[in-house]
């Protein structure tokens, strides 16, 4: 396996004192889908932040490709393209007039020559299926239109590691699982894809590989099945258990016969719930006439 | 928001009476302008640095840092006091240059009172520093209020200070995405980038004053902002001390002047 | 003849690369601080901006009174104007500063409505940013929340009138306001603190001559800023 | 049952030409727990800022306690201090500078005495647990705190009906649970609430009555388990099942025999999961055998 992406021992305080960072150390699987869990605060935007070296830590290393980042202006240049943050709220990245100069914006600092931008910026609008807002003005779209413009303005940079900080917040579930579909597709075409979120639902079913931030400490980090095994430190992370694990476990603990590995989508769970008997005659009188 | 306005909040002298605070501060730096005294700056330096280290507990780093912040205004304006332009050349330069006709110099004279007036200004900076780092907003704010202060300029004083915290957030996080995608890698992008951060702070500053008005509107808001203020027990120890205080000052100023 | 041109040029520019290492470009904008004015001229500056204040006060109310809207929207433009000021200035010299947001304010606000938010927000800058002061509140409002948006202002519309095009005009505008203001700050030092040969006009000269190092540049960059700015709001 | 508010084929399109509500018809029942549920942008915000007379219905009516609002001033007041609305974004609504200041807006709005806007204040504080906050300053609060005083203000007003916007949104699993325990207490003690969310499964556990918005149209109405039954109008209003609801009637549809009505929290169903028969005999084999 190789790492794309990792930090060692990452610590970060900010100038108020908020100790967001408390020594972090993990790596992210090239082409890998990582989900980052943990309660408002955990410190998850600010170990983003760091991945793109918009941070720089105080104590501790970030390494990409096995090289530790440096923080002068080329090697910047650099990282910034390859690793790509979509943030949170979308009123905060969009500036531009439309839509095409929001996401061309990207790519000409990169220093691409213009015909070189126009591909680019075609080809994300076509990947997340914003053609036919091209020309509109940023500030009449909907929630989750402006929401795939963000993501188009960071696709067109071409980046190696696209992270998303919150991406399914405050998005409807339609919107959430056309989102879900994309980053599969993604996924499938080699991206290494990171995401932020608390939606256990969503990570349970989406990550290869988790992490759980508590407090600007790493709490966890596993296979979902690995992670979400340990329910108390999910609760002390101020996380929930996944629905469908939750199912699984209670059925197995009822004494159900089910295979290994938990069911990893709702489908799969529905599909392997327990028929009943055939018959309605009582079970245990049943099985005691057969003595 | 400011590491001060921290401090403001957590330090020891918290609960005592704003009224009695900015009096004290207010009346000292009133009283270091008026006077010529290089005792009297000296004594009010050590004494405000003496009070909020010693009493309202702020850590003594902090703030030999916090008085370095304005040494460049001191350095350039210093410089320009210290600095003497003159026709001739008869004068006692410690070093000079000549440009033509013109002389530039520093004399002694200019030297000493570009010092003072540097002296001078840092005792005024801890008096303002006592009352920055010992005074919440509010509490301020509330002062001025009975003070009679128009009611107009309190109510924006409010908003100001609630949205300074939320615009200058909101810069943040655009400033933040922006260089994610390199928008500030050279000078002509870097002006690209902020001239689209601040127009889009602008309209973003628009619709928050459009949202404000719906949420406050629904909760009664009519054009007034009555809330519950402060109260605080002056305290009659505190103003006697500070009675001292002052005529200890107006004392050592006397005397110094008369020898 | 020729050699003293020569001589005369390399004072002049060691002159300045001393000033310039000498003083690192003031944080923020041009904010006399706390203590640096003696009393009387202290107390004077606060006078002679309390008309403008009552001036403000009073158009604002006029404004305010039956839409309380408005007052939010005051509100909100204070403290834009106060992050304005926060930000950092792309600046030639790679140094770093602050813009001073006097044009910008100015031109959008109007001058009525920044000679009392721009009050405010120097009250800000010195209580939770250690900027500025308390006792010289009353010059630096004069300098940058009177003097600086009235010439902005009245640049602005004098060429709006003369149909000189908008984004020269919106430069002259923000780059003398801020020029504006700095004139007025060395004349408030220079009042202050008279040369003792060569008097008020001597003093003057030497301020505005060190402070146009740093302000020169802050004024052309904040020019080319503020162009940028109404571009993309004249865009919507 | 009595009807606190309700509308009567609401119109109202913004001067954008947004059309945002189409004829909404909706009465909402004194005490009860509603969830208006919908997609981005289906109205819901819209048909709240009704619900308190921000605005007025271009056609139609809205009906406070069997009158039909007026829009002169006093009666305005009136009924924004019955009808109290907690925004979703804290940022927008809080304005003082230290919380008690803030908690304290309201009430005196409503022409209290001091003393009297004291003890409103101190009641709300306690009720929303944030009396440790009271003279902090609203900029070092976190998010969840922000959101508490967003309610505790509102509750100072004492409204008969408390409407909340997307009260979860950004919210961890921990905070979410918090804030329905607290309102499932208002319940208690009361309190008509109202909440308009896209979590279906906050909406499903939760509810008394939910109503469905789509496109400013009221695409359904009704109890949690009449309103889900209809899947495809669930999921053509951008909504998904909640899964509680789909575990339930995949188990009915493998023909376990589970009594109505259906399972409303996690805990009910896992409860009511069925056990396998004690022995380990293949089923069908036993069940053949008694024949």
């Amino acid at each position: 396996m190789s790492y794309i992406l990792a930090t060692e021992s990452l610590e970060y305080t900010y100038p108020n004192g908020t100790q967001a960072l408390r020594g972090v150390s993990l790596k992210i699987v090239k082409g890998s889908k990582t989900a980052i869990l943990g309660p408002n605060g955990a410190g998850k935007s600010t170990l983003f932040l760091h991945f793109n070296g918009i941070l720089k830590p105080q104590r501790g290393k970030v390494i990409y490709e096995g090289k530790e980042l440096r923080y002068d202006r080329a090697s910047l240049l650099n990282l910034r393209q390859k690793v790509g943050i979509v943030f949170q709220d979308p009123d905060t990245q969009l500036f531009a007039a439309s839509v095409v100069q929001e996401v061309s914006f990207g790519p000409f600092n990169l220093g691409l020559s213009s015909t070189e931008v126009k591909k680019r910026v075609e080809k994300a609008l076509a990947l997340t299926g914003i053609e036919d807002l091209a020309d509109k003005p940023t500030h009449f779209l909907s929630y989750g239109q402006k929401k795939r413009v963000c993501l188009a303005a960071v696709l067109a940079m071409e980046p190696e590691v696209l992270i998303l900080d919150e991406p399914t917040a405050y998005l409807d579930p339609k919107l959430v699982k056309q989102l879900v579909d994309f980053l599969e597709e993604l996924h499938r075409a080699g991206q290494t894809v990171i995401l932020s979120t608390h939606d256990v639902d969503l990570a349970y079913t989406w990550a290869d590989q988790i992490f759980i931030l508590k407090a600007g400490e790493l709490a966890a980090k596993g296979r979902p099945e690995e992670v979400f095994a340990d329910q108390e430190l999910v609760e002390g992370a101020g996380l929930a258990l996944p629905w469908i694990w939750e199912v699984y476990q209670k059925l197995k603990e009822l004494g159900w016969p089910l295979e290994f590995p938990p069911p990893r989508s709702k489908e799969e769970l529905l599909k392997r719930l327990p028929c009943p008997p055939e018959t309605r005659v009582p079970l245990r009188v049943v099985a005691s006439s057969s003595l | 928001m400011s590491v001060l306005e921290q401090y403001a909040y957590s330090n020891r002298l918290r609960f005592v009476h704003p009224g009695e605070k900015i009096l004290f501060a207010l009346a000292t730096l009133i009283f270091l302008l008026g006077t010529s005294q290089t005792k009297v700056y000296l004594l009010v330096l050590v004494v405000m640095s003496g009070l909020l280290i010693g009493m309202a507990g702020i850590p003594i780093a902090f703030y030999l840092r916090l008085l370095l912040l304005p040494l460049s205004f001191l350095i350039t304006s210093g410089a320009g006091i210290a600095l003497t332009v003159t026709l001739s050349s008869s004068k006692e330069f410690l070093f000079s240059l000549s440009l033509g006709k013109l002389t530039l110099g520093v004399t002694q004279a200019g030297l000493l009172a570009a010092f003072q007036i540097c002296l001078k200004a840092l005792a005024s900076v801890s008096c303002l520093y006592f009352l920055a780092l010992t005074t919440p907003m509010v509490e301020i704010t509330n002062v001025l209020c009975r003070l009679r202060v128009p009611g107009l300029w309190i109510d924006l004083l409010t908003l100001v200070y609630r949205f300074s915290s939320v615009l200058l957030d909101t810069a943040t996080k655009m400033h933040i995405s922006q260089s994610s995608r390199l928008g500030y890698s050279s000078l002509s992008r870097s002006f690209r980038s902020l001239g689209y951060l601040i127009s889009n702070l602008f309209l973003k500053t628009y619709e928050q004053a459009r949202m404000l008005n719906i949420t406050l509107s629904s909760r009664g808001y009519q054009g007034e902002f009555r809330v519950l203020e402060p109260s605080f027990r002056l305290s009659q120890r505190n103003l006697i001390l500070i009675g001292l205080w002052l005529i200890g000052l107006g004392a050592l100023a006397w005397l110094g002047g008369g020898a | 003849m020729l050699s003293r041109y020569i001589k005369l040029i390399l004072t002049l520019t060691s002159y300045l690369i001393f000033v310039s290492l000498l003083a690192p470009p003031p944080a923020y904008a041009m904010h006399i601080m706390e203590g640096f004015l003696p009393l009387g001229w202290a107390a004077f500056w606060f006078l002679l901006v309390l008309p403008f204040w009552a001036w403000g006060l009073k158009s604002l109310k006029v404004k305010v009174s039956g839409q309380p809207s408005l007052k939010l929207l005051l509100g909100l433009a204070g403290a834009f104007t106060f992050v304005l000021s926060a930000l950092k200035l792309p600046s030639v010299t790679g140094s770093c500063s602050h813009p001073t947001g006097v044009g910008l304010g100015a031109i959008l606000f109007g001058p009525a409505a920044m000679s009392v938010l721009g009050a405010i927000v120097l009250l800000f800058q010195a209580l939770l940013l250690a900027h500025g002061g308390l006792t010289t509140l009353g010059a630096n409002t004069f300098s940058m929340a009177v003097v600086g948006p009235l010439v902005s202002y009245g640049i602005y519309k004098f060429l709006q009138k003369a149909r000189v095009p908008l984004s020269i005009n919106i430069f002259l505008a923000a780059a003398l306001g801020d020029l504006a203001t700095y004139a007025v700050t060395s004349l408030q030092l220079a009042l202050a603190f008279p040369a003792p040969d060569t008097g008020i006009w001597g003093s003057f000269v030497k301020f505005i001559g060190i402070f146009a190092v740093t302000q020169i540049p802050l004024a052309i960059s904040e020019g080319l800023l503020t162009v940028v700015v109404f571009n993309y709001l004249f865009a919507y």
